[in-house]
Order: C-alpha cells, then structure tokens, then sequence
C-alpha cells in the first residue's frame, strides 16, 4: 500500500536543511517557494531516507489569483508517495525553475503546461508548444479563456 | 577519403501505416541510421481537459471513454475513482468485482492489439494481428452485452457500474476464459521463437532501469525494464489485494521484454479473471448518487494501473456540480519521453519495432 | 539471428499458419449473419414514449453534448399515475399540487390543498418526517424539494380561503368518545364533529396535544403553533376535557357514548434492563421531555449521557445541552446508518455539539462520588463495544457484545431513551399484543369489542406524527360507517385551478439554504432553530419542482444524430423512463447481396449521420440531420 | 548426354517436339509467343487469385468472394481499378525516368520466359546458355526498381530503391552459384537439356542448392522475409509510392510474372521440369509452378521481415560460403562416383546440408547493430 506521507513531517525535516523555505504543510501536500523548488526536489531524490526518484505527475491549476504546480512524487524503494506544491502568483509571464534536470518525466508534462496554462519553465531544454500548433494566441486551460465550444 | 554525406531529414509523418494514431517523428537520418529524432504531436488534441470543466460529474464519463480509446473501461475507471475518493461515495461489493473483470478484459483487448501491432509493424504480413482481433472480437462482444457499445463503453458510473450483466454474460466469459491460454500459446508458438523477430527485437532500444524511472514510464515499458511496479500489487485499489496474480518483469529493458511482459499480463489478466468470476457476490450494482453531484471542495488524485501505463486523473472540486480542474495523467505522453533515448543510433526498421513496443495511444497523449 | 534454433521457431511458425488454413475463417461476418448476436442493451435507435414523458427537459440538460432540442408547448395535463410525494404520504397530502400554487403565488389557495387532507398543517411543517422528501424526483437530480418548509410556509401566508369552504353538517345525534388527545384522536375527532358527530376528548394530562405537547420540546414545535391549532379543532365542535383519566370504558358507554376511539399513544419507556438501573440519576427519555415541557425545573448536571438513536433520544440530548449541560454524550448500539432519528436532527445535533458513541450499549450502571463540586452522587455508565451481525427481522443489523471490552464512563445524569409502549390500563380489557400495543382490525382499526376502536401510536408503536394523523382519519371514516354515515370525509377546500404553462423545464439549481438560528443562541435557550423562509426564497425553492403530475406536451422531440454519440446517459438521468434504448442496431440492416455497400441506400434517407465534430463550426452549416424520434413504437 | 543416365528411374520423355515444331521457324516463333502471353497473363491473373485466398485462408478470413464465382475475377476487377484510376506524375519528379522505370521493369520479366521448356523442346528458342541467360536479364529489372525510385521525387522511394540495388546485387551471387551447381550435375547449360537430364529431380541430389536457391529467389523477388523493398510499416511502399493508375498496374504485374518465373525455373532447375508419371508432361509443370508459388506465399503469410543490413549479411556471411562449399563437394562428387547408383549421393547430400547448417550458424550472428552516434 503506497504511504502518504504527510507534508508536516517532511516540512520538519526540510526546515532546517532550507530554512525559510516552507510556505505551508498540512496533511496531504508541501507548498515550497519557487525558488527553493530545484534545490528541494534534488534534496528529496538523494537523500536515502526518501529516494523520491520517480515523479508521477505534474499539473498546473488556475487558482484565478495564482497558479499551482502540483508535482506528485513516488519513491519505487520504499513504496512511499508525497504532493510537493509550488504557487506563483504573477500572472503575466509567471515562471517556475524547471525540474527536467533532477526528473526527466517532467519534459513533456511541462511542455503542455506551458502550452496550456502559460507557465514558463526556466532551464527547460526546448520549451515549445507540444500540443497546439505554433500560431495559437493564448492558452486555453486559463481561466480566462473563453473558447468557442462552452 | 571518407564518402561525404550529409544527414537528410524526414518526416515519418501524421500519415503512416506503423504511427498507431496521428503522431509525427521528424528524425534526421544518417543513411537508415537515426541520428536525431523529435516527436511532434497534438494532431488529435480536443481539449478534454477544457470541455470537462463546462460539464457536470457524470456527464465527463463520456469523454473519458475517448481519451485512450483502446481501453476506455480503464479510463472510466480510473476517472470514477478519483471522483469516488473525492466524494467518499461508497460503492457495492458486486460492483467493485465487476469492474475488475471488465479492466482485466479490457487490459487483454488493449494488450491484444499492442502486440499485434508490434508484430505486424515487424513485418509479419497481417497474420499475427488478424488472429489476435479475433481473440479481441470476442471481448468486444462482452462488453457489447455489457454496454451495447464495442469501443466507448460509458460502463461505470460513479458509485459503482450502469447497469448489472445480461445472465448470458457469464457462460460467455467461462467460455473465453478457458480458451483464451490455449490461444496465448498459439501466438506463442506462431513467432515467439522466431529466428527473425529474435533478431529485430532483441536488444533493440534498450531503456535501463535508472533511465525507466528516471523518465517515469510506467507500464509494460517499466517493467520491461525490470522494475517491478504495478499499481495493482503497489497500491492496490478497487478490490485487487484480494486476487493472487504475479507482475512479470523483463530483464534487459529491450524490445523483446516489453513484448513478453504484455504476453506474460495477458496470462496474469485470465487468472484475476476466473478469480473475479468465483467470487462474484450478489447484491446491488449503484449506491443511488444524485445525477448532479455535489462533491466536498478539495483535490483528489487516484491512479490505476491502465494497460498503457499508470493512468492517474487530479481533480479539484470548488463544492459545485462541475470540475474545477480535470487533469489526465497520461502514461502514453510520458513513454513517448523514452523513444529518442532509445531509438537514436538503431535504423529505420528498428525506429519502427521500438515505437510499437512502447504502445502509445494517441487519443491518450494529446487529451 | 543466432541460429542456435537452427530455423525451429520459423518451421513452428509455419506449421501454426498451417494448422489456421485448416479451421473455418471467422473473421467479418455482417451483422446480420453475425455466428452469435449479443443482445444490445444500448442499440441504436432512441424510443420516446410520450405518454410517459413530463416535459421536464431532465433528459435535454443531461446530454453531455446538447444534442437534444426540445420544444414545449406549454400546456399541462394531469397525469394519470399519482406524483411520488402523493403516494408516500400517509395522509395523502397532494404536496405537488400546493408546491406548484406556491411557486404562482398562490399561498392561501396552497394551504386550503394541504388541509384538504390534514387537520394541523402547522404542525406537520415543523416536525414531519417528511417520507414524501425522500421519494421526490427532483432527488434523482440533485436534491429533493424542501416540501415541509412550503408546508410551514404556506400556513404563515393563510388568508384563510379554505374557511369559506370547510362545512359543518348539522349535529347527527350520535356521541363519540375518544380517549386521549394526541394527533390522532384530535384528527379523528376533528373529522367525526364535521360530519355532525358530538365528539369530547378526554385528557389525562393538564393541556391536550399528546406526544405533540409534551413530547416534543419547544425549540421544534413552539406551544403557541399547537394551541392555535387545536383551537381551530375546537371551533369544529369537539369538546377537549383535560385532567380527566378514563378508568373503564363500559362508564363511557354508560354516559351514553355510542362510540369510543382509544388514542392513548405510547408514552411509556422502556427501560435499559441493566443491573443498577434504578439509580436515581437515571432517568426515562418521555418522563424527561414531559417533566421539561410541564415547566419543571430537572437539573441535569454537567455530563449526561442519552441512550437510543431514535428522534426521543435526540431531543432529550438537545433539550439536556439547553439546560445547561456542557457535555451530552450519546452511545448507540448500532452505526449511523442505522439510526431511526431523521437526518436532520442529527446533523443538528452533531452541530450542537453533542458526541455520538457508535457501536456501545451500555451494559452496567454504578454509583459513583461525583467529583468536583459534589453535587450529591454521579454515575458511572459501564458500555461494552458491539459489532454488527446478521441482519434480523427488522432488516437492521443485530448489534452482538465483544467480549471483554467493556469501558465506563462518568455522568452526572443518564437519560434512557430506548423505545416507548403504550401504557392500557388492564381496566380497558383490551386483548393487547407484543410491546403492548392493542390488536385491532387493520382496514376499520375496530377492536374485538363492539363499538371501540384504536388507533395512533397504541396501535402502531411509536411513530410520526403523520402516521397518527392516518390512523385518526381511518378511524373517523370507518367509526362514521360504523354510526351508520357514509364514512366519507374527504373535502374539497381549494378551488380549482388552471395548470400554469411552463415551456422550459423546472429551474436548474441547488435547494436554496434554509435560515437557523446562530449557534450561540441556541445553548440555554428554547427558541425556534428553523426560522420561517421569506416569499421570494420559497417560490425559487418551489419552481425547482419537476410536477411529476402534470405532463407538459411536447411539439418537437429532437435528436441531432450527427452529435449524439450513443451514451446513454440522457436514457438513464430520464425519471419518468421516457426514453428508450431500443436493442436494435440499426447497421444490421446491411444485406449481404448488396455488391457495393452504398451507404445511402443503407441507411434511410431521413437517417443520414454526419458529424458534426469535424469543425465545431460546421455543426451548423451542415443541413440539420435530425432523427425525429418514432413516437411509442417500440423497436424490436 | 548426362553423366548420371545410367539410373533405373527413366521417366518417360515422350512427346518431344521438334525445334521448330509447327512448321517453318517464323511460325514457331509466333505460335510460342502467343503461348507466353497467354500463358503469362494467365498464371499471374491465377497467382494474384491463389495468393489473396491463399493468405486469407492463412489469416482466417474468407478471402475475396464477391466477384464473380467465388471471387474468381477479382483479379479483373482489380486490373479494371487500376485502369481506370488517374495516373499522376510527381511534380518535382524526372518524368522522363519515371514513365520509362515501369516500362524497364516489366520487359525483362517477360523475356525470361523465352527459355523455359512447358514441354521437352517446346520453347521459343532453345538456348544452349539458357540459364545464363536467365540469370543475366534477371538482374535488369532491376535497373526499373531504381529508374522508378529515383524519377519519383520522395524520399521514401529513393530509399526503397538503394535497399532494391543492395539486396538484389547481394543474392545474385548465391543464386549463380547454386546454379552452377546445378549445372554441375546435369552438364548443359540448356535448360530443356537441365531437365532431360534429371532422371532424379536436382533437389534430391542437391538439397541444400534447392535451399539457397530459393532463399535468394525470395530476396530477387521482394518478397517475405526480404520485402524491404516496400517494406510497407517502415518506408510505405518503397519504390511504388509515386505510382497510381496503370504505370502501378504494370508494376504489379511485373512483380507476379517475376513470381510465375521464379517458380518455373525451380521447377525447371529442381523439380525436373515437366517430367511425372502419368499425366500429360506440360499439366505436370503447371501444378509444379503452382506448388512451388504457394510455398512461396505460404512463407510471405507467416514469417516477419527482415532488416536491411540483417538481409545482407545473411547472403554475404551465410548463403555466400554455404553455396561455395556446396559447389565444392557436389564437383567433387560429380568426379569421384559418376556411376555409383544415386541414391547413397541422395543420402549424402542430405546429410552434408544438415552439418553445414548446422556448423556454419554456430558462429553466424545476427542482430544488435546499432551505430554510436
């Protein structure tokens, strides 16, 4: 049975490793500031005690005033999962550091979510539009966007 | 003198026989070597993620069906689950047992034309594919009587299925279930051997296990590479812990283990089968769920383990009748991360045995 | 390839292709000639049954992808069949009806439809059970439609146009006796006074109303509502006597009374039938709620405990938490699904914060010195845990002890509100069953003595006030026939209306939020929880009623078949079963000597499919290949 | 005058036409080019039919059986669509080179069938290098497969048309040898002559020539395990992308005839031509050709393709040695035991095929093959 670990206990342990960097941690997730975001998920893949090397999923969710990038680990070894959470609040040209460097998974995923949603990925290797075509103006998965078929 | 040769670029492009859906890869060749290689695809993107924000809970079913059209009883399962887990809805014995028949059906179906694909896009004139579609044949009539439908099922609800099996369902699938391993080891025999398929996969596109992980593939393609992950044994939903089966894992990671793998699931898929069908309890099919349900504000991420990959659905409901966000975690789109590694450096053919080995679906990459 | 097989896997190969050429080809058979047909459950073709159908555009609003195009005429029939929340009422009320004059407007005209059928509308829109709720329509939707608060509502806007009907027949000389002031004699007697009957009631206690007065604390049924409805039954004619205990009922005939309705209730409780139960502290559920609602000052203590899951037992927890207690406990033997109280007065009770203790019954009472401020003596309540076995004749499951994990408890009070019996006094001679209650005949309630019937909770057990309000309506009709009437007493208050158009569906939307008082101000004291709800919040709520009595007829029944995609879903969100699946598929018509499988000559001409999903634009300019559904031809 | 007549089986030789058997010679050219043609246009209507049935049956399925008595003008109606549809050039395209490839194609095909006895003698003109001849127009067919290639504009024929030159240059080597070896043993190159000779059918004495012949047969031919031509699922349709209408007819004719000729000379080389006991000599070579065609398509049914460079180093490291040291031993029997009763050669032969398979894929190994980028 795949544990969930609670965001509280991992936030003890990370506080002192990146103080300051915890926004928040309650039961089911981990919000992170950004910029900590590399360093933490490089912290959460070695470390033995964790050894999250795999990364199921990442999303992005318009929260009308901010983005969410939800990354959902899984570590194979010990069967144990956790939600990492990061929040950027800016909404014209919002970026987020790209995990692609610590998880390769994320390539795709984060090509869509900038296609869709907007987002920007620092340190993505080609971040192009992976599912609509070059010309499309905007992205429709914004709040925002009213498109044709309601 | 070494010849001068310049590497050309072509497109194997939205239109081609061994692309299973529309899907580009436009590689840069060497002579039939393949120096570079980039997927491009998007040409069967819908916007469900869009559209299923306009809409209510149970009118999303649909849609799900449509996402990996191959193995929509997965997909709907997998998509009423996170609804369930994010509206606590109970769901009847009878129900869960006949989910887990249908997604092992459903996963032999899929995993019938994955490796009929793969051996026809290796050259086998038709034969191997023709005599899996009619194994499949008889698991779309199932479902026909389950759902009237042979590809979009629109089966589960959420709070359990739509509607109890015909009494002649389950004499049928006795009936299936007991020829269909008399069936496996005919393909078995027919090419499993073969000096020439040993030779086209075998030690093509190999993915390591580091590289498998560390590209979160899931599915056939991760245990081909010996990880042995399978959301049914790791992180059992439904009513999976009470079945014994076994997950085959590959050794090297190449095409021919991923081929086996799936023969191998076909095999473990018959076996949770019969002991789905012994246990089957009687008794109410639906918890009655109001049409327009309301489920509590909060997130929900529930995954299963699809005859592609995981396939995971994230929703996040604001305590109204529709989605407020519907994402698809899509095993198919993050496969495809491992074809350049694995195809770069092998030719043509190859490019080809390795793509099918890997068992995209369009319909589920480009949502 | 290593030829370390030396060519074995191509000769298997080839011997497998081998065997294939010798077994019959299988493979694209035409559906007609298909080897074995499986039965379709969703063919291809739709049925709409317009008989069946209520114009309520359920089936248009499911469709994912608004293929359905409904044009309503807006012209309402009456059906045939009775709407749901009609038929579930015990006493009948046409909840329907009223619901749909209060969405026109109709306030006065709605409650003359509700005392069509009922002597205290008031009451029932504070405390009914409301079994109507849980069989609406509009509950398959989304939620069901509020139809206790319309009633209540509906009181509070009388102009009184139901007075003008109500008649009185002139006195019959006959002399009706009924023992007992409850629901369902004051119903019994209010009916037999309109048929010209002389009816008097005796009381034992000081007011009458019964369970309804002295069982059901002030905060739900305030007592000014019950006194202005039992002085409206008075004006009828029936003469209530109060603090008169009925000893024998030959006395009763010999005042010469030709009849006699025993309507005495079950006010008895019942016991734990635990050692240590005659502690002082420990008191009866009714006995408590009586004493309260007399105005005597009972002093509760801090902790108290309630035991049972019924709705006595709630209102004794949340009367206790209004005296004063600061923590009520309840324990239960079974679990929350379980429990006979009504949803709502838990979830009240669960706000109020009050604890529920699943799966424990209590199994030993001790004395025990109440620490703290001493206030005389506490009690310790010993419980043991249950778990659930077999389902008994109730259909609930049988509660069974764990050995060994009894647990106990301190409590300054422990009020045992497991069940009620009807206490009959032996001097009756009534022949009486199990738990008390007194065997009578079902359809005419008449005992095996002449000219004595029994109706209300002596009869049926503890029950809601609705069902006592049918028993008292039965017992009026068959003690009229038995008097020689005609036994009927149904009457027509409300005036005939005509059925308002609606050409779209009913409003789309949530029930609005019923008003209650704040939390802090319900803790010490008894006021009202549920406030009144205002005019233009009830018609919203009534509007959202599908009218399952009417059918509203349909012009134009649409399907675009170049967008439906076969789902199903329209069929299965219908609540009338209007739509239909036929197992047909409709390609089965290919026939195998066409040469060439000409598509339009398959398919017929008004049954072209193109899609529409191509570009969602060219959904429009295409020509509108519609399917106008057959009508009632069911395909085979 | 063969160097092995001395054996007790002598089937029959009756029926032997004179060279110029109607009559004066121009004659008995024009009466055997008729027979070609029809013959011709006759089989491969029959073969198209065969293999579509033949493969369907393989597949489970029924197999055309819409036109005509059970689907027997299929074919026809095939030829008819084809006909009728547009003949497109590609634009970018070299048309001069693209209308004439079909054309180079198609000829040589046909011209095979100059040399190939229907009956002892009757044949257009009986060469005395017949199969030498056979061999060399063979190989010009070839030059259409690359004309077609080339003139077609598309990156995918120019492919298919470098796979077609590499794979037919590489088995035309086995092929000649096993043709040697042949010739070895009956001692004319004439092919009426190859079947006059073979009182006991080649294949029994040299089964493992009978193998490699038919293995490099299938590589000239395209077809399975060497279809890499139009390898359909990697490069579409190879070489015939461009081709639509009847230039794409001619193609595809000019593919079954090379089918028809293939099969005839097996059974001219190896299954001793129109010899049999009892039935009329030319029925027995039309139910041999038959025969040997639908092993051919029985092999296309079932086995994957191969990839190109495993396709070439099969015939470069297996074939090529195996049919040089077939060619060695069967000289060396041809010398030592001219009169030895043949059936211990038989015995023999059978045995030295087995050893050398089984010897010489000890150590030949395929796959892996991929290139450090």
């Amino acid at each position: 049975m795949t544990i969930a670990l609670s965001g509280r206990k991992i936030a003890g342990k990370l506080q002192e490793q990146f103080p300051g960097s915890i926004v928040q941690s309650d039961e089911s997730s981990l919000l992170v500031k950004s910029e900590h975001l590399l360093a933490i998920a490089t912290f959460l893949k070695t470390t033995p005690g964790f050894d999250f090397d795999y990364l199921t999923s990442v999303t992005a969710v318009d929260y009308r005033d901010y983005f969410e990038l939800v990354y959902h680990l899984i570590s194979i070894e010990h069967n144990h999962s956790l939600v990492l959470k990061v929040r950027c609040h800016d909404r014209e040209n919002p970026t987020v550091p790209s995990v692609v460097g610590v998880w390769r998974g994320a390539d795709f995923q984060e090509r869509e979510i900038y296609d869709l949603m907007g987002i920007k990925f620092e340190g993505h290797p080609n971040l192009k539009r992976i599912v609509l075509w070059e010309g499309f103006q905007g992205h429709p998965l914004r709040k925002e966007y009213k498109g044709i078929y309601k | 003198m070494p010849i001068k040769t310049e590497p050309f670029a072509i497109n194997f492009g939205p239109f081609h026989p061994s692309t299973h859906g529309v899907f580009r890869m436009r590689t840069t060749l060497d002579g039939e070597v393949i120096i570079d290689l980039e997927p491009v695809f998007g040409y069967l993107h819908r916007g469900i993620e869009k559209l299923a924000e306009g809409r209510t809970y149970t009118q999303n079913i649909p849609f799900t069906d449509r996402l990996d059209y191959l193995a929509s009883m997965s997909n709907n399962l997998a998509y009423v689950l996170a609804v369930e887990k994010l509206a606590g809805v109970p769901v009847p014995e009878r129900a869960e047992y006949l989910r887990v028949i249908m997604a092992e059906l459903q996963r032999i179906a899929s995993h019938l034309i994955a490796v009929g694909s793969l051996l026809n896009d290796c050259g086998a004139f038709m034969t191997p594919i023709l005599y899996m579609i009619r194994e499949r044949e008889k698991i779309l009539d199932l479902f026909e009587m389950v759902s009237g439908q042979r590809l979009t099922y629109n089966y589960m609800r959420i709070g359990g299925v739509s509607q109890d099996i015909p009494d002649e369902f389950l004499p049928a699938l006795e009936k299936f279930v007991e020829r269909m391993p008399s069936y496996i080891d005919e393909y078995d025999r027919l090419l499993a051997e073969n000096e020439i398929l040993l030779a086209r996969l075998k030690g093509v596109g190999i993915l390591s296990k580091g590289q498998a992980i560390n590209i979160s593939a899931s599915g056939p393609v991760l245990r081909g590479s010996g990880v042995e992950w399978d959301i049914r044994k790791v992180d059992p939903y439904s009513v999976y812990d009470r079945f014994e089966f076994d997950i085959p894992t590959g050794t090297l990671g190449d095409s021919y283990d991923r081929y086996r793998v799936r023969i191998e699931e076909m095999r473990q898929s018959l076996r949770i089968i019969e002991q789905a069908m012994k246990q089957l309890p009687s008794g109410a099919v639906k918890t009655d769920v109001p049409w327009l349900m309301l489920p509590p504000r909060g997130e929900a991420y529930a995954h299963i383990e699809s005859p592609k990959g995981e396939l995971g659905f994230y929703i996040v409901s604001d305590n109204s009748a529709k989605p407020y966000r519907f994402h698809i975690r899509a095993p198919s789109l993050i496969n495809l991360t491992a074809l350049r590694d694995m195809s770069v450096g092998w030719k043509i053919a190859d490019l080809i045995a390795i793509f099918g080995s890997i068992d995209i679906c369009m319909g589920e990459v480009d949502r | 390839m290593k030829f370390e097989r030396y060519g074995v896997g191509i000769a298997k190969g080839m011997a497998v292709t081998f065997q294939n050429i010798l077994r019959r080809p299988v493979t694209t058979q035409y559906p007609d000639e298909r080897l074995t047909v499986s039965r379709r459950i969703r063919g291809n073709e739709f049925t709409w049954f317009e008989k069946q159908c209520a114009g309520c555009f359920t089936c248009a609003r499911s469709c994912p992808i608004h293929c359905i195009e409904i044009v309503s005429s807006g012209n309402g029939t009456e059906r045939t069949a009775l709407a749901p929340c009609r038929q579930t009422c015990p006493a009948g009320v046409d909840a329907a009806r009223y619901v749909r004059l209060i969405a026109e407007g109709k306030f006065a005209d709605a409650l003359a439809v509700v005392r069509e059928r009922l002597p205290f509308p008031s009451v029932c829109g504070y405390i009914c059970a409301h079994p109507c709720e849980s069989k609406c329509t509009r509950g398959q939707i989304d939620e069901p439609i509020a139809i206790r608060v319309l009633k209540r509502f509906a009181w509070e806007h009388d102009a009184g146009i139901w007075r003008k009907q109500s008649k009185v027949a002139p006195p019959s000389g006959r002399r009706v006796a009924i023992v007992g002031s409850g629901p369902a004699g004051l119903c019994a007697g209010y009916y037999l006074a309109k048929l010209g009957h002389a009816v008097t009631a005796f009381e034992a206690l000081a007011e009458p109303g019964g369970m309804t007065r002295y069982g059901i604390p002030e905060y739900r049924l305030p007592k000014n509502i019950l006194r202005a409805e039992i002085k409206e039954i008075e004006n009828v004619g029936v003469e209530i006597r109060t603090n008169t205990r009925v000893d024998s009922l030959d006395a009763l005939f010999a005042q010469g009374y030709d009849a006699i309705f025993l309507a005495v209730g079950a006010q008895q409780g019942i016991g734990i039938g635990v050692e240590g139960e005659d502690n002082p502290r420990v008191m009866g559920g009714v006995s408590f709620l009586r004493r309260v609602s007399m105005g005597e000052k009972v002093e509760v203590g801090d902790r108290v405990a309630v035991i049972g899951g019924g709705n006595t037992a709630m209102d004794s927890a949340r009367t206790a938490r209004r005296l004063g207690a600061k923590e009520v406990t309840i324990v239960y033997r079974r679990t929350r699904a379980e429990m006979p109280a009504s949803h709502e007065e838990i979830e009240e009770a669960l706000v109020e914060g009050i604890k529920i203790y699943f799966l424990a019954a209590p199994s030993r009472i001790l004395p025990s010195p109440l620490t703290g401020e001493g206030k005389g003596e506490g009690v310790k309540l010993e419980c043991i845990r249950m778990k659930l076995g077999a389902p008994d004749a109730s259909g609930r499951r049988r509660p069974e002890p764990i050995k060994g994990s009894e647990f106990t408890m301190d409590f300054d009070t422990i009020i045992a509100a497991i069940g009620q019996r009807p206490e009959i006094p032996v001097s009756f001679g009534m022949k009486v069953g199990r738990g008390n209650i007194i065997q009578t005949d079902p359809d005419t309630l008449a005992t095996d003595k002449k000219g004595i019937f029994a109706g209300g909770d002596a009869v049926s057990g503890p029950a809601t006030v609705i069902e006592a309000v049918a028993a008292g309506r039965k017992a009026a009709t068959s003690i009229d026939k038995y008097l020689g009437g005609s036994g009927i007493i149904d009457e027509v208050l409300a005036p005939v209306e005509k059925i308002p158009p609606r050409v779209a569906g009913p409003r789309e939307g949530w029930r609005p939020e019923i008003p209650t008082i704040p939390y802090d101000e319900r803790i010490n004291s008894f006021k009202g929880v549920e406030l009144s709800i205002d005019e233009e919040l009830a018609i919203e709520e009534a509007k959202r009623c599908v009218r399952c009595d009417l059918a509203y007829g349909i012009e134009k029944f649409q399907i675009d078949t170049g967008l439906c995609m076969n789902c199903g879903l329209c069929v299965e969100a219908c609540p009338f079963n209007a739509l239909f699946f036929s197992y047909s598929y409709e390609c089965a018509k290919y026939r195998r000597r066409e040469l060439v499988l000409d598509k339009e000559k398959l398919l017929p001409s008004d049954r072209k499919q193109i899609s529409g999903y191509a570009r969602p634009d060219a959904a429009a300019l295409l020509p509108k290949q519609t399917l106008l559904v057959e009508r009632d031809k069911l395909k085979k | 005058m063969s160097l092995l007549d001395t054996s007790p089986i002598n089937w029959a030789t009756t029926g032997t036409l004179s060279p110029d058997w109607p009559g004066g010679y121009w004659l008995h050219w024009v009466v055997f080019t008729i027979i070609i043609l029809v013959f011709v246009l006759a089989m491969v209507m029959g073969f198209i039919y065969i293999e579509r049935r033949f493969v369907a049956r393989i597949q489970s399925r029924l197999g055309p059986n819409r036109a005509g008595l059970f689907g027997l003008l299929q074919p026809v109606f095939d030829a008819i669509k084809v006909l009728v549809k547009e003949d497109i050039v590609p634009a970018g395209g070299d048309k001069l080179v693209h209308w004439w490839a079909p054309v180079v194609a198609f000829v040589p095909a046909l011209m095979i069938f100059v040399v190939i006895p229907f009956q002892d003698g009757a044949l257009l003109a009986d060469l005395n290098i017949g199969i030498l001849y056979v061999v060399a127009v063979g190989s010009v067919g070839m030059v259409g497969v690359f004309m077609a290639g080339w003139g077609s504009n598309n990156k995918y024929s120019v492919i298919g048309a470098m796979r077609a030159v590499a794979q037919i240059i590489t088995y035309e080597i086995p092929l000649g040898l096993a043709i040697i070896s042949v010739v070895l043993l009956s001692g004319s190159l004439s092919l009426n002559e190859i079947v006059n000779s073979q009182n006991i059918p080649f294949i029994l004495l040299q089964p493992l020539g009978f193998l490699i012949y038919f293995v490099s047969a299938c590589a000239e031919l395209n077809r399975t395990p060497f279809d890499l031509l139009e390898a359909d699922s990697e490069i579409v349709a190879g070489y015939h992308i461009e081709y639509s209408g009847m230039k794409f007819a001619i193609f595809y004719l000019a593919e079954y005839i090379e089918a028809l000729a293939v099969s005839a000379i097996i059974t001219a080389l190896f299954l001793s031509g129109w010899r049999g006991p009892l039935l009329p000599p030319w029925l027995w070579f039309l139910i041999k050709v038959v025969v040997v065609f639908m092993f051919i398509v029985w092999v296309r049914g079932t086995i994957p393709r191969l990839r190109v460079d495993h396709a070439m180093a099969l015939s470069w490291k297996f074939l090529l040695p195996v049919a040089l040291l077939n060619l060695f031993i069967t000289s060396i029997e041809v010398i030592l035991w001219p009169l030895v009763l043949p059936w211990p050669i038989i015995l023999l032969n059978l045995a030295i095929m087995v050893v050398l398979i089984l010897l010489w894929s000890r150590f030949f190994k395929l796959g892996g093959g991929r290139v450090e980028v």
